[in-house]
């Protein structure tokens, strides 16, 4: 009887509020509150000599959402350090997803923080780059067998980069920015289309794990 | 009404360097930043790179009417307060649409964008956008004040609100500047100034740990982009605006940018040294000295 | 001895008479002494008038054997304050009517002739 | 002509016959009683008329056959006639009002109503003093009869303390009597007029006097007369105050010529004492038959000061006296017998009147007529009183009168105002019979002729104040009709009007400026209306009374006429604020401090004609020497209604309070006669001094505190009406402060910006109403995101607050930049920064209100709103074009302007060169800057909108939040208490320093109040020792402090 267990969120469920004329307003918080459009694939330019430059401003400037998941969050903050002053290689920390582009999933992914992680990586715009850290997003890691993380990040977003090692060095972090910039340059960093294509997959997957997905499908 | 098209290509010109001088100030002060904190920081031409990735990014989404007006008015305040001051004296072609309005003109076109961005802003619907809109309209009401002393007791000092004017009369050297012929008001008004640029101690507005980054919270590609290009072109006018009013104004670009360029430096400086002010901190604090020394300003004339 | 002429010691006695009755009207606290008092006043009040009107050596304005009907004017005291004074004891007299049916009414209403008793009307 | 003496004789053989009446035949003995008092009417109507159509000689009705002073003789002139024809009317009438009373009761109330009205006309007519004493004993014994009509324990000792009372009195009066005739040698009045110059003659006049003048109730010896009040039934009580007091009243006045005349002006005083200290006291009386009381005792210490100085007043006796006492007696009787149907002293009660809205109509009549508020006649006679005190100096009299009316409104409308708002479960019925109905119908319709009369013999100008007041009646007789008619029409006529006044007012550009805003505002203030369903009863005859009372203060003919559109003005606003639901307390805030203005006014007024004559003050045409305190007063006044800081108090209750669609009349449209009177004071007056200090550098400093406290205030409102209502606060100030920088620039600064601020103001409370017409509500926190359903209010408030705040390229700016150039012109730089930061501080909430409203989340119950209604948008629509149109072309309005500035003020003028303001400081060219930002905005929109075309449209909660989902709208849309950090940090500015203050003066005075009416203990001892010591007293000042 797992069915009975299933939370459902008083606030997003339907309800009725008297308006201002005494009338009664019926309120389906996820039709009203929620755009429910889903993601489109939006083409490069057909110019090939505006989509490269494009490219090039788009690899030298990579704004990182701060968003820390797992042990390797921790391994980010030096990067801003004059050690390795991520700076110099057009690398910044923006604290809103709509300005970032890049999202790194520093770590292993609790159900729940994937849910989370989800939908700051929806609500960043195409175009939009994955960089995973350590084993954990590749296969688990020493949580493979664990009952509410993830094993492969890829399921459920499209990665660009892998950093292996766990936890990488910020030096691997910086490797891992020079690899991915030539990835973008290359005009081989679609993940954004790749997702908006593969949608329905990617839902599926990321369902299969978040069981209480009760927001619309896409997180605008 | 005939419209002289060769000033509107200079004016456009004109538009055109500050837009990259602000740039390129913007990138410099970044790397001057990094230096002081022991890094070598960013190239100088990254704002470059990130207004034209802003530019080029492929989806948005939109709250609304309001939200696409936010940054126009923005920018078209910035832009506003460059078209309507006189960047090289004695230039006809340099001097803009100065012709349109004075110095009380550029001082209520700042509110245009500040305004407008609010609206925009508030159209997102975001909760960090609200407050940090309440923290700048509170903090910029107070920073005004000093300001505003500053400007009178120059007018009254040159007997003309007009900015061409004001630059004429401090003409002859350095001893004629306004900064030198009344410090107080110069003074305040280069505190004002302070707040004016948002910069550390009185950086609660965007506050990036706090409230993400403030107003602009909801704002991404094309509207950044607009925010991006309004920045730089409104520090360099705001900076063109305190040298011609303290600093002798300028008759040559060189003489310009070098000027503007020391201006800008100042915020910049202070804000490296200090932290920064809660709201209920910062509101008063231009209320004692800066107005004090407003006032003094004003009664030294 | 010059002022102890009757008409002074009726004024005198009749002031006297005022006083008292005005003083026992506004220190007396049972209603029927307050009704007492003012009779006392009106008494008084008439005296003075009579008094007022009395002229030395003249008799009441009452034509008889003894006054004749020549000189009158003469031989009488002023008429008209006699005059007034009876109109003014029938309406002393009157006062005093209603003001004890008042008294009796008021009675009726609190079992009391406390004129502190009466005080619920104020301010 | 019958001789008056049948009067007395009808009413002794009814007395008499009565008295032979059997129980079982009451109804005919109440039929002959009504015969008798009808007949009585008659004959002294009759000599009313003849006398006053001069086919009668005024005569004197000897009696006994001899000549006075031998025998009694009854005079009957003009006044007897007056009077006795008021006793007997009034008598026929309470007789009809009594009708079902006297059915039941016995045959001896009958006799003894007979016995009253007898005893009345004697006092009236005889000129014996004796007689006189006589009559005033009977009628006493007749009143203490007609206490005990109603046989309840309160009226029983009322009727007691009475008689004590008047044992005492009638015994000074007696000993006074038989003094003057030992003094004198006889009793008749005509014949003493020397009786004073006799060595000790004048104790005696004392003696007399003294005890009529107690007999009139003056305060402080009144108790006993506040408690018969208090008890009596109230067809009594109104026979108390119309009749009986007048009829004393005229024994003084009969009286007058053997008092000394150096003591004229003392019982004068003491007359004046007792109105302005029972009208005190009045304000703590809940009881509304004893405030009544306070009221009659009032009203006839103001007579006995007009009788007793009727040599002072000369020719304006009559209208004076004839002013209050014919008020008086029509709407005091009307009062008291309305209280009679109403049953009731609780003024909770009371609402029941608004059942019957003709009978609600005429109480509010009654009132508005005690309370000395135009066209009603005490209105008048108050007016020439004090323009006559005024010219005798009689400046502590002025103040005594002043205070006693204030204190009069306050009370007199705070029992309107709880009528008006009496909760309706408390509502008792109402038993209103047709012949209680008759009197107090009659009475109201006299009392309208009479007003009516006293209007007509004025004679006053026919286009700009006898057409209004016309309009205003045939909408009080039409409210009938369904509001829309109503609507139509008061904008038909309104329209009608302007045209009809075109003509006289062209080529004079002030009033075609004022006019056009009091009109145009009018007119469009009145288009939402039309979304009222039902006959919308009582709005539009005060609306219309408001309207034309503003068209009046803009081409007056003299002072009386500006005073008298003031006060419509304010009689008119109150009503619409009073509609409002929660309305009470903040309209009679309004109420009291438009009083205030006013009779601050009416004083200035006075002190105007001492100086100055009798001109019009607008029109002084410069200096007025030694002015200041004429100056002063004034500008005290205006700045009231234009609620300048801590006279500000009454403005938001009362702006957000009134109907939402009302408001903008009522805000927007009325303050500006605030500013159209500060106008004139400044131009007319030119500066003044007050104790060596510079009244305008005074008002500087107050218009630039108003500017900052009024936005500071606005800043943390969340009621939206409240917001916009302290903004008109600060706008105000910002007047005020231009205004008085007297520079032809500041001038036409104050002008602009009124002009504007009308605009802007009216479109924003315009497009509030809207708002809250769908969202009903006006908490801004409850609203948010509107913009998606209301775009075009929307609209409507971004270029209102865009105004507001001054900004280019909108018309606000013209503002502001003038206003610079004159504070650097002018010197004042402090002032001017601080009004400048009052216009940054404006920001706050200019943001907040279009913020919280139109931005941010839309709430659940919000979803289904609809754009508010047409006729909401129109007029504001018309506002916007007009603002666009001065945005562009500000030298359409700014040219015409500065035509009305006298050359005489000092200060440079705005030149133009072309589209160029030019001052020697500063110069603008609107057009070329709307041009350069109509290009800019339009190139950089263009780039964004092509840039952004396929932009995903996401809905209100598609927003980041930290990786989370906002829970609902309520907790995500910020609004409440939205600059808490700015009270943290300036808060301290805030402290409610006018509201404490106006708190502690009403508290404080009621407190005084309460211990003062203690002084009435109800004990009828404690009266007559009162009574005793007033007559002291009176003696003392009298005699000048010698006991003998």
């Amino acid at each position: 009887m797992e069915d009975k267990k299933i939370f459902t969120d008083p606030d997003l469920t339907k309800r009725t509020v008297i308006g201002p004329n005494g009338e009664d307003i019926t309120v389906d918080p996820i039709q009203d509150y929620f755009c429910d459009a889903l993601p489109k694939k939006h083409e490069p330019k057909r110019a090939k000599i505006f989509e490269s430059f494009f490219n090039w401003a788009r690899a030298e400037s990579i704004w990182v959402l701060g968003f820390g998941t797992g042990c390797g969050s921790i391994e980010l903050y030096p990067l801003l350090t004059p050690r390795f002053d991520a700076y110099r290689f057009g690398v910044q920390m923006r604290p809103t997803p709509r300005q970032a582009n890049l999202m790194i999933i520093s770590g292993y992914l609790s159900v729940k923080t994937l849910k989370r992680a989800i939908r700051s990586y929806e609500q960043m715009q195409n175009p939009k780059f994955v960089m995973a850290l350590g084993s954990c997003t590749i296969n688990g890691g020493m949580y493979f067998d664990s009952y509410n993380t993830i094993n492969r990040l890829d399921k459920y977003m499209p990665v660009d980069v892998y950093v292996a090692g766990c936890m990488p060095r910020p030096e691997a972090i910086l490797a891992g920015f020079e690899a991915l910039k030539k990835r973008i340059k290359a005009g081989k960093a679609e993940g954004a289309n790749l997702y908006a294509e593969n949608f329905e997959t990617y839902k599926k997957n990321q369902k299969k794990i978040i069981r209480d997905w009760n927001m619309p499908d896409y997180n605008w | 009404m005939s419209i002289d098209w060769i000033k509107l290509l200079f004016t456009l010109l004109g538009l055109f360097i500050v837009l990259n001088y602000g740039l390129l100030q913007y990138g410099m002060i970044r790397r001057i930043t990094a230096r002081i904190g022991k890094r070598i920081g960013m190239p100088v031409y990254q704002p470059y790179i990130d207004l034209i990735k802003n530019y080029s990014m492929r989806s948005q989404i939109t709250h609304g009417v309001m939200f696409y007006l936010g940054p126009v008015f923005r920018l078209a305040g910035g832009v506003g307060i460059f078209m309507f001051m006189p960047l090289i004296y004695g230039s006809y072609y340099w001097s803009n649409y100065s012709f349109s309005g004075d110095v009380i003109l550029i001082m209520y076109f700042m509110f245009f964008g500040m305004l407008g961005m609010a609206l925009g802003a508030s159209e997102g619907g975001h909760p960090y956008s609200f407050i940090g809109i309440s923290r700048g309209l509170s903090q910029f009401t107070t920073v005004e004040v000093p300001f505003t002393l500053a400007v009178i007791a120059v007018a009254v000092q040159h007997h003309s609100f007009s900015l061409t004017e004001i630059v004429a009369g401090q003409q002859g050297g350095i001893m004629h500047w306004n900064i030198m012929t009344n410090p107080f008001a110069g003074i305040a008004a280069m505190l004002a100034f302070l707040g004016m640029m948002m910069a550390s101690p009185f950086n609660v507005v965007q506050a990036p740990q706090e409230i993400p980054i403030g107003p602009p919270t909801e704002y991404h590609g094309t509207y950044l982009g607009l925010l991006q290009t309004n920045r730089a072109i409104l520090y360099v006018s705001e900076s063109i605006l305190m040298v011609n009013l303290f600093f002798g104004g300028a008759t040559n670009w060189i003489e310009l940018i070098v000027k503007s360029f020391l201006v800008f430096f100042w915020p910049v400086f202070v804000g490296l040294v200090f932290p920064r002010f809660r709201i209920d901190q910062s509101i008063p604090w231009f209320l004692k000295l800066p107005l004090i020394l407003g006032i003094i300003g004003i009664f030294m004339v | 001895m010059e002022y102890l002429t009757l008409q002074n010691i009726g004024l005198v006695t009749g002031f006297l008479l005022i006083l008292i009755g005005l003083y026992g009207a506004l220190t007396q606290k049972n209603i029927l002494r307050i009704i007492v008092a003012f009779t006392i006043f009106d008494a008084g009040l008439n005296l003075v008038i009579v008094a007022l009107s009395y002229i030395k050596g003249r008799v009441a304005p009452i034509i008889d054997q003894t006054t004749g009907i020549t000189n009158l004017s003469e031989k009488f005291v002023d008429p008209v304050p006699q005059a007034l004074v009876l109109t003014s004891i029938v309406i002393g007299v009157g006062v005093t009517g209603v003001m004890l049916t008042f008294a009796l009414r008021m009675f009726k209403t609190r079992q009391s002739l406390d004129i502190n008793d009466f005080k619920e009307t104020k301010w | 002509m019958v001789s008056p003496v049948h009067i007395v004789s009808i009413g002794l053989i009814t007395a008499f016959l009565l008295g032979l009446g059997k129980k079982s035949q009451q109804s005919i003995l109440v039929l002959v009683l009504l015969i008798a008092t009808a007949a009585m009417t008659m004959i002294s109507g009759s000599w009313l008329i003849g006398i006053m159509t001069g086919s009668v000689q005024p005569t004197d009705v000897f009696t006994a056959g001899f000549k006075p002073p031998f025998a009694i003789n009854l005079r009957m002139t003009m006044d007897e006639a007056v009077l006795t024809t008021m006793v007997n009317l009034f008598g026929f009438l309470t007789v009809i009002y009594l009708f079902d009373v006297l059915k039941n009761a016995g045959k001896h109330l009958l006799s003894i109503i007979v016995v009253f009205l007898i005893g009345l006309n004697v006092i009236v007519m005889t000129r014996d003093l004796f007689n006189l004493f006589v009559f005033l004993e009977i009628t006493s014994i007749a009143t203490a009869g007609l206490m005990i009509m109603i046989q309840d324990s309160k009226s029983i000792s009322a009727g007691f303390k009475f008689l004590i009372a008047s044992s005492v009195i009638s015994g000074i009066l007696l000993i006074g009597i038989i003094f003057a005739y030992s003094y004198i040698g006889n009793l008749n009045i005509d014949f003493m007029s020397n009786l004073s110059l006799i060595k000790g003659g004048s104790v005696a006049v004392f003696l007399v006097l003294s005890a009529i003048i107690l007999e009139s109730k003056q305060f402080p010896a009144n108790g006993w007369a506040l408690d018969m009040y208090e008890s009596a039934h109230p067809a009594i009580g109104s026979a108390l105050s119309a009749v009986s007091a007048p009829a004393v009243l005229f024994v003084i006045y009969k009286l007058m010529p053997i008092v000394p005349e150096s003591w004229h002006s003392l019982i004068g005083l003491f007359g004046l004492i007792t109105f302005t200290f029972s009208n005190f006291l009045a304000t703590r009386q809940g009881n509304i038959r004893r405030m009544l009381g306070y009221s009659s005792i009032a009203q006839g210490g103001l007579m006995l000061t007009v009788v007793s100085m009727s040599t002072f007043f000369g020719n304006s006796f009559w209208f004076i006296i004839l002013g209050f006492l014919l008020t008086n007696f029509f709407a005091k009787a009307g009062l008291f017998w309305l209280n009679g149907m109403v049953n009731s002293d609780d003024q909770n009660k009371w609402g029941v009147l608004r059942k019957r809205p003709v009978l609600f109509f005429l109480f509010g009549a009654f009132v508005v007529a005690i309370a000395g508020l135009p066209p009603f006649p005490t209105f008048f006679a108050k007016w020439e009183m004090i323009m006559q005190l005024a010219n005798g100096n009689g400046w502590g009299w002025i103040v005594l009168i002043l205070l006693g009316s204030i204190f009069e409104i306050s009370f007199l409308f705070k029992w309107f105002g709880r009528v008006f708002h009496a909760e309706e479960e408390k509502i008792n019925d109402i038993r209103t019979p047709w012949f209680k109905q008759v009197p107090v119908l009659l009475f109201g319709a006299a009392l309208l002729a009479t007003s009516y009369y006293f209007v007509e013999y004025l004679n006053f100008d026919v286009l700009f104040v006898m057409l209004p007041l016309l309009i205003v009646t045939v909408f009080f007789a039409i409210d009938f009709l369904p509001a829309f008619v109503k609507n139509l029409l008061l904008i038909a006529s309104l329209t009608i009007y302007g045209y009809l006044i075109y003509p006289e007012i062209d080529g004079n550009v002030m009033q075609l400026v004022f006019m056009g805003v009091f009109l145009v505002g009018g007119i469009l203030t009145l288009i939402p209306g039309f979304t009222q369903k039902g006959t919308r009863a009582g709005f539009y005859p005060f609306a219309a009374m408001t309207i034309f009372g503003l068209i009046m203060l803009v081409n007056p003919a003299d002072n009386l006429t500006f005073f008298m559109g003031w006060e419509q003005m304010a009689l008119g606003s109150y009503i619409l604020i009073l509609r409002g639901k929660k309305a009470e307390r903040p309209a009679q805030q309004y109420m009291l401090f438009s009083a205030g203005g006013a009779y601050l006014m009416l004083a200035a007024f006075g002190l105007l004609l001492h100086f100055a004559g009798d001109t019009f003050f607008g029109h002084l045409n410069g200096m007025l020497p030694g002015g200041g305190v004429v100056f002063v007063l004034f500008a005290l006044a205006f700045m009231l209604k234009a609620a300048a800081i801590g006279l500000h108090i009454w403005l938001p209750g009362a702006y957000s309070e009134a109907e939402d669609d009302a408001t903008p009349l009522v805000s927007g449209v009325l303050i500006n006669s605030g500013v159209l009177g500060l106008f004139w004071i400044a131009t007319a007056f030119g500066p003044q001094q007050l104790f060596g200090y510079d009244i305008y550098q005074i008002m500087g400093w107050v218009g630039a505190i108003t500017a900052i406290g009024g936005n500071m205030l606005a800043i943390y409102e969340e009621d939206m009406k409240r917001l916009i209502a302290y903004s008109s606060v600060g706008a105000m100030g910002y007047i005020i402060f231009a205004l008085s920088m007297n520079s032809k620039l500041g001038l036409l600064i104050a002008l602009y910006y009124m002009v504007l601020h009308f605009i802007y103001k009216t479109m924003l409370f315009m497009s509030a109403a809207g708002v809250i017409y769908r969202t009903k509500t006006r908490n801004m926190y409850e609203m948010g995101g509107l913009i998606k359903s209301m775009p075009w209010s929307f609209i409507v408030v971004l270029i209102g607050i865009i105004t507001l705040a001054g900004m280019p390229p909108l018309a606000g700016f013209a503002g502001k930049w003038m206003f610079y150039n004159a504070v650097v012109m002018k010197g004042w730089y402090l002032q001017g920064t601080m009004v400048f930061f009052s216009g940054i501080v404006a920001f706050l909430y200019l943001y907040k209100l279009i913020a919280s409203v139109f931005l941010g989340q839309l709430k659940d119950n919000h979803r289904k709103l609809k754009e508010a209604p047409f006729v909401y948008l129109l007029p504001q629509f018309i506002f916007v074009i007009a603002i666009m149109v001065l945005s562009v072309f500000p030298q359409v309005l700014l040219e015409p302007l500065a035509t009305i500035i006298p050359d005489r003020i000092p200060g440079e003028a705005l030149h133009w060169d072309g589209k160029l303001a030019m001052t020697s400081f500063g110069y603008w060219n609107a057009f070329s800057v709307m041009s350069v930002v109509i290009v800019m905005f339009a190139v950089i929109f263009g780039w964004l909108v092509y840039h952004s075309r396929k932009a995903q449209k996401v809905k209100q909660f598609n927003i980041v939040f930290a990786a989370e989902r906002p829970f609902r709208p309520e907790t995500t849309h910020v609004s409440y208490n939205m600059f808490a950090g700015y009270k943290k940090a300036l808060g301290w500015l805030m402290t409610p320093l006018a509201t404490r203050f106006w708190t502690g003066v009403s508290d404080w005075s009621m407190a005084i109040a309460d211990k003062m009416r203690s002084w009435y203990t109800g004990n009828g001892q404690t009266y007559a020792m009162h009574l005793l010591l007033y007559a002291f007293v009176l003696y003392l000042l009298i005699s000048g402090g010698k006991i003998l």
